[in-house]
């Protein structure tokens, strides 16, 4: 029988060694909740795990010059707890609690859920839309990278064979800006996004957006950035005209698929929907209206 | 004498689609033997796939059950359940 | 004897169960928990196909592989002659049982086991799994139940006829069998009808869903002694099974069972411990099967997915005059769906002259349906219940009315024959009108529905003893599996027998060599039956203990009275002696004749039916089609319940799976005829955060044959939740969904139909 | 096969064991420490028969490899009883019959003894979501809630007193 070699490095060299020496397939391991899923089903079989949650700085969450940066590995309940994280960035927060059940927040990371490359992943949305960076190391050293620039397609990314994430980098929220997450699934909890919906924006005193960043989840092969549906918000309030708008805007740039989860017409509609009400939550959070979880 | 009712199709295709018939008999068992006798192949239906109501009770199993000269015996499919 | 009326101190009453310590520490032993030395691994390999020729299996590289020990498939099984028997949970054809645990000749659905494999671990097993080659010839394969039916539908079985034809078919196809029952004239009901509604109504296999993944642990001796220890709802079903299915000795076959993590029909069968006894017996060792989830999913019984017209004719005032229901019901890739009762259950709830019923089982490539909750009745029910509330609101009368004024009572006879007797059918409309629920205002956007649902309940063959120990404690011995709680039960009735408090008995379930042959655990029945033996063997245990005083006082047995757990003298001697305790009995048992101890067994009739009645309250977000259950009652004629915290329970669990059911439980297929969805996050139970609280009302109409008037309560509460979510949502948007599961696709795609934007 | 040594602490005692790397926490602990209470529900994280925690926090052992247990510090179902001494929750679970088949039961309360650890004071909704994660089929989930929300009214008038 093949052995499945295990090896916990705890520096980035060696983590970058062992991926670069693997003969055959090598897999990064953060949180697992997703790996160990696939490697049970049958449907990945690899011949080396590297675990990384031994490296120094991987878990846990600093503030660095106005912004936050997250190690790759942190748990997604570490981050949930995280008091900067809360007050900059509700919406990647609450992405992050609607991963799966307490007991995966416990463990599932966001390297891990962005790395995966499922267009359903509930974080991913909401980090697009954030406009954060991944830090990425590997033989070639080190490089930032913006995080919609790592999934390429289902189950593929843009990261070399000896790369791996380290941290994000949250960039600094200027004066009233607000994201949020919204995602539908047929049941409360435990879910597979059928659809999700991620934005990010800042107003001017009067309420008008003068940035936004709207990203769409599970509606094509990859999570989307959609840049007409935060044009449809840029310049305006939050008035029904815009919501009209946003609304056409997502569901033009929907290009789902019919599975188990969902219908091309329902994801479509879907989609619409959703941007209408993550937008609204967004203003609110950006005028200091609202707080805390939507659920 | 005692009525037997035979509701539902796997017994009827033994009476030819007979639905009530009159047997002389005070016990089921005896009931069972008749039937068998009348229509071949029924006694054994009745014995392996069906229980009975016996004025409106449901027996799984009624070998002893007592008839009455103005009893209703109805034969229906064996009931389960989760 | 019969203690309805009688001042009762035990029933009633909420003690903690004998094995809730077990269960709330982790000590307690289920399926997969046992271990023996020299212990192998088994593991099974399946069908990807959902019908193929089995050409050949080459199992020679598996065999090489170090640390495997044997392989199995169908010709290591003996070739079971078709022949139906009655012994799980209603007819089963052993030969079609046999080809269902291992296939022959056909695989017919994906997941079929086509072989299994005996390793010193689970990891080389699962290599051995991909050594094994297997050669198919692929065939067309038929999902949908009314394409099966079709003349040109892909046959399953080359031997199977339609039953209950006449003429008899000259050839084969996949109705396995057609089922019929009139009463009255229902075209002429039809005629004298003033409003008839009608609807044409689908639903979708579901899964039990038990959180226990199948598990046993069998040993084949070479002196041909076998034990079989396993997760089932009856070790004595296991044990005949299994006999049956290998030529074994049925006194050869020892089970016991493990403690069972769940089952709701789904394990009154047998899967594994078959080839894990044909697997220990080739290599001498005790092997271990387990089933993962996703084999659960694709190779264990779910129940029958179904298409339905109903047909309702009314007179102005509400009196139904005509009922027509057609049933077509999937069996899986075996005859045997729950076409029979589904066919009895729909209208048993009314007092109606005219009334057809047609019912047809279908085989298709499907896995063999297995029981689950009232077998076939929450399909007949769905469609019923709410044509039944288009009726009522065509006509403009309150749906507790209408069903009121149709309702069955003692001396409505049946369509399928039987006439009430002693029913409380009324009694729970009664109890649902008057709920504070019923009586509640609705908020805006919320609707609100109700339904109602009957099962038979049965009794059968159950084994309980009682024995007391020499300190005059008791122990009770249950030959029944304990899902929910029965050990409960069962003390408390022996307890209440004795006079003795129920922490006095412990109850256990007895393995098959130690009690008599006991039916399954299913059909409600084993408060009803086995408490009944449990119950006539106390009765026995009190008149020795009073024999036993009277030896002691030197009177005659006739002037002792039992009270509180103690012996009285009576009659003339009143007073004359101090009372005996039962544990000054016990200390005296080996001088007067030797321990106090009786076992008792009976085939238990008279099982009085249930009926149950449900409200449902929903809110419908309109944009995404997401259905809420805001709040829910339930309420059902429980006879008597003995401990009243396990019968709410089986209520409120079986209203959440109808829920389940009604909202977003089904299997979903690929276009290869492959289930798609075959785990627990995408076949969708209820979740904690997905369910309000459950209110359970119980109805206490005793059922005079059972000595404390219980009747069963576990099937009745999974029937009604279909119907009345799917009648909360027609109140809350104005449409009438008639296809399960009632999920957000459907309800928004519904909305969009009735305004047009489709 | 290679197999790790791992050292790693298990209710409470230093435990050492040796692993496959394929082999899950779960695997691990029913097939090489003998310790059944944690269930096989699933394997894929979707039922929580197999909570248990880790440094603190709920995880699925199903989810978890065995090796990755190193210098942890894990609690089970067989660890949340002191002795014969029951936790309150395993105490009201047994009160209100908030089990039936019971196969759900240790990671219900492993969960909800963690959730009561982080927040004494949940609100019927907190408890909920906070369960979602663990499938009861039996229960309809109705008196477990009621089981935990009673532990938690318990535990905050035992800290008062």
């Amino acid at each position: 029988m093949p052995t499945l070699n295990y090896a916990a490095p705890s520096t980035v060299d060696e983590a970058v060694k062992l991926l670069a020496g693997a003969s055959g397939l090598a897999k990064v391991l953060s949180g697992g909740t997703d790996l160990l899923v696939q490697m049970r089903s049958g449907r990945l079989k690899p011949d080396l795990i590297v675990d990384t949650k031994k490296i120094p700085g991987i878990i846990g969450i600093r503030e660095e010059g106005g912004g936050c940066v997250v190690g790759a590995a942190t748990p997604g309940a570490v981050v949930e707890e995280h008091a900067g994280m809360n007050k900059a960035w509700p919406g990647v927060v609450e992405a992050l609690d609607l991963i799966g059940s307490t007991q995966i927040q416990g463990r599932c990371s966001l390297a891990g859920n962005l790395c995966n490359a499922s267009p359903a992943a509930d974080s991913v949305p909401a980090l697009y839309a954030a406009g954060a960076i991944a830090v990425v190391v590997g033989g070639k050293g080190r490089r930032e990278v913006p995080v919609e620039q790592i999934p390429t397609s289902p189950g593929r990314t843009s990261l070399a064979k000896d790369e791996f994430i380290l941290e994000f980098k949250f960039p600094p929220r200027p004066a009233r800006s607000g994201d949020a997450y919204l995602r539908f699934i047929p049941r409360t909890e435990m879910d597979i996004a059928v659809v999700g919906c991620g934005i990010s924006l800042t107003l001017d005193d009067k309420g008008v957006c003068t940035a936004a960043r709207v990203s769409l989840g599970a509606v094509a092969p990859t999570v989307l950035l959609v840049k007409d549906a935060a044009d449809a918000l840029i310049g305006h309030t939050l008035d029904e005209e815009t919501l009209k708008k946003l609304d056409a805007a997502a569901r033009a740039a929907c290009k789902p698929i019919n599975d188990k989860r969902g219908t091309i017409e329902y994801r479509t509609k879907v989609a619409g929907v959703l941007a209408r009400r993550v937008a609204a939550i967004a203003f609110d959070r950006a005028m200091g209206k609202s707080q805390g979880k939507t659920h | 004498m005692p009525k037997v009712v035979i509701s539902g199709t796997s017994c009827q295709r033994f009476t030819g689609g007979k639905t009530e018939l009159e047997v002389a008999a005070t016990s089921f068992r005896r009931l069972v033997l008749e039937l068998e006798e009348r229509f071949p192949g029924l006694g054994k239906q009745v014995e392996e796939g069906m229980a009975v109501a016996i004025d409106g009770e449901i027996f799984q199993d009624a070998y002893s059950a007592v008839l009455r000269p103005e009893s209703e015996i109805v034969l229906i499919p064996k009931i389960g359940g989760g | 004897m019969n203690y309805v009326g009688t001042d009762l101190r035990v029933v009633g009453t909420r003690p903690v169960r004998p094995d809730g310590v077990d269960k709330v520490t982790g000590r307690a032993q289920f399926g997969a928990d046992m271990v023996m030395p020299g212990m192998l691994w088994g593991k099974v390999k399946r069908s990807p196909h959902a019908h193929a020729r089995i050409v050949s299996i080459d199992a020679s590289k598996a065999l090489k592989l170090p640390g495997v020990r044997a392989v199995v498939s169908a010709e290591d099984f003996p070739d079971i002659l078709s022949e139906e028997a009655f012994v799980g949970e209603g007819p089963m054809n052993f030969r079609d049982l046999s080809r269902n645990c291992m296939a022959r000749g056909k695989a017919l659905y994906e997941g079929h086991a086509v072989a299994a494999v005996a390793a010193i671990s689970q990891a080389i097993c699962d290599e051995a799994l991909e050594l094994i080659e297997v050669k198919y010839e692929v065939l067309p394969y038929v999902i949908d139940v009314e394409a099966a039916m079709a003349d040109d539908a892909p046959v399953l079985h080359d031997d199977l006829f339609t039953a209950n034809v006449e003429p008899k078919p000259t050839k084969p196809s996949n109705i396995a069998k057609r089922v019929y029952f009139n009463k009255g004239n229902v075209e002429a009901g039809f005629k004298e009808s003033e409003v008839i509604v009608e609807g044409r109504y689908t639903t979708e296999p579901v899964h039990q869903a038990y959180i226990e993944p199948h598990a046993c642990l069998c040993s084949y001796g070479a002196d041909g002694q076998c034990t079989v220890f396993s997760s089932s709802q009856g070790h004595f079903m296991v044990r005949s099974y299994v006999a049956k299915l290998l030529g074994i000795d049925i006194s050869n076959i020892r089970a016991t069972p493990a403690e069972i993590g769940g089952g709701f029909g789904g394990k009154t069968l047998v899967y594994l411990e078959p080839l894990a006894l044909a697997l220990s017996k080739k290599t001498g060792r005790p092997v271990k099967m387990q089933m993962t989830r996703e084999e659960v999913f694709r190779a264990s019984g779910p129940t029958s997915g179904a298409t339905m017209e109903v047909k309702l004719g009314a007179k102005k005032d509400g009196t139904i005059v005509a009922a027509k229901h057609v049933l077509k019901y999937q069996a899986g890739a075996f005859p045997g769906s729950p076409i029979q009762p589904g066919c009895m259950c729909g209208f048993a709830m009314y007092d109606l002259p005219n009334i057809e019923v047609i019912g047809y089982d279908v085989v298709s490539n499907r896995p063999k349906v297995a029981a689950y909750r009232s077998p076939g009745a929450p399909i007949a029910s769905f469609a019923v219940e709410c044509a039944l509330d288009d009726l009522a609101r065509k006509l403009g009368i309150d749906p507790i009315e209408i069903r009121e004024k149709n309702g069955a009572k003692t001396g409505t006879k049946t369509h399928y024959g039987p006439t009430h007797q002693n029913i409380g059918y009324l009694a729970t409309l009664e109890a649902a009108k008057n709920s504070a629920h019923w009586k509640s205002p609705l908020k805006p956007g919320q609707g609100r529905g109700i339904a109602t649902g009957f099962w038979f309940n049965i009794g059968g063959e159950s084994s309980a003893a009682v024995h007391v120990a020499e300190d005059g404690t008791v122990v009770a011995v249950s030959g029944s599996p304990d899902i929910g709680g029965s050990r409960a039960s069962i003390g408390m009735m022996v307890a209440e027998t004795l006079q003795i408090s129920a922490e006095k008995v412990r109850t256990i379930v007895a393995d098959t060599a130690s009690i008599g042959f006991t039916h399954v655990t299913g059909g409600s029945r084993v408060t009803f039956a086995t408490g009944m033996a449990a119950t006539m063997a106390a009765e026995k245990v009190v008149d020795q203990l009073k024999q036993r005083a009277a030896m002691i006082w030197d009177i005659t047995p006739d002037a002792v009275d039992w009270r509180d757990g103690q012996a009285f003298p009576a009659g003339t001697n009143v007073g004359t002696f101090e009372p005996l305790s039962l544990a000054e009995i016990a200390l005296k048992a080996a001088r007067t004749g030797g321990p106090v101890t009786s076992e008792v067994s009976v085939n238990a009739q008279g099982a009085g039916p249930g009926f149950g009645a449900h409200i449902c309250d929903v809110e419908v977000d309109k944009e995404t089609g997401q259905v809420t259950i805001i709040r829910y009652t339930a309420v059902q004629d429980v006879g008597r319940a003995i401990h009243p915290s396990y019968v709410e329970g089986q209520i409120q669990g079986g209203a959440a799976q109808g829920i389940g059911w009604a909202l977003n439980e089904e299997y979903i297929y690929d276009k290869d005829g492959k289930m798609d969805n075959p785990g627990f996050l995408d076949y969708r139970c209820p979740v904690a955060s997905d369910l309000p609280m459950i209110e359970a009302i119980l109805v206490e109409v005793p059922n005079p044959r059972h000595p404390f008037g219980a009747r069963g309560v576990g099937e009745v509460p999974i029937i009604p939740p279909m119907a009345a979510v799917g009648n909360a949502i027609r109140d809350a948007i104005g449409l009438r969904m008639t296809a399960l599961p009632m999920s957000p696709p459907k309800v928004r795609k519904a909305l969009d139909v009735a305004n047009g934007d489709d | 096969m290679s197999k790790h040594h791992v050292t790693t602490s298990i209710n409470g005692e230093p435990v050492e064991f040796l692993c496959e790397t394929q082999q899950t926490m779960l695997d691990t602990l029913r097939d090489v420490l003998g310790l059944t209470g944690s269930k096989e529900g699933c394997a894929s994280g979707d039922c929580g028969a197999c909570t248990i925690i880790c440094d603190g926090r709920i995880v699925c052992s199903c989810l978890m490899l065995g090796v990755e247990a190193e210098g942890k510090s894990i609690t089970t179902i067989e660890g949340i009883a002191q002795g014969d001494h029951l936790h309150p929750v395993q105490q009201k679970f047994l009160e209100h019959a908030a089990l039936q088949c019971g196969f759900c039961t240790p990671g219900f309360i492993v969960a909800a003894k963690a959730l009561l650890d982080e927040n004494p004071n949940p609100t019927e909704t907190e408890a909920r979501y906070w369960l979602a994660g663990n499938l009861c089929r039996c229960t309809g989930y109705d008196k477990i809630i009621r089981a935990v929300m009673d532990t938690a009214a318990e535990m905050r008038g035992a800290a008062a007193r």
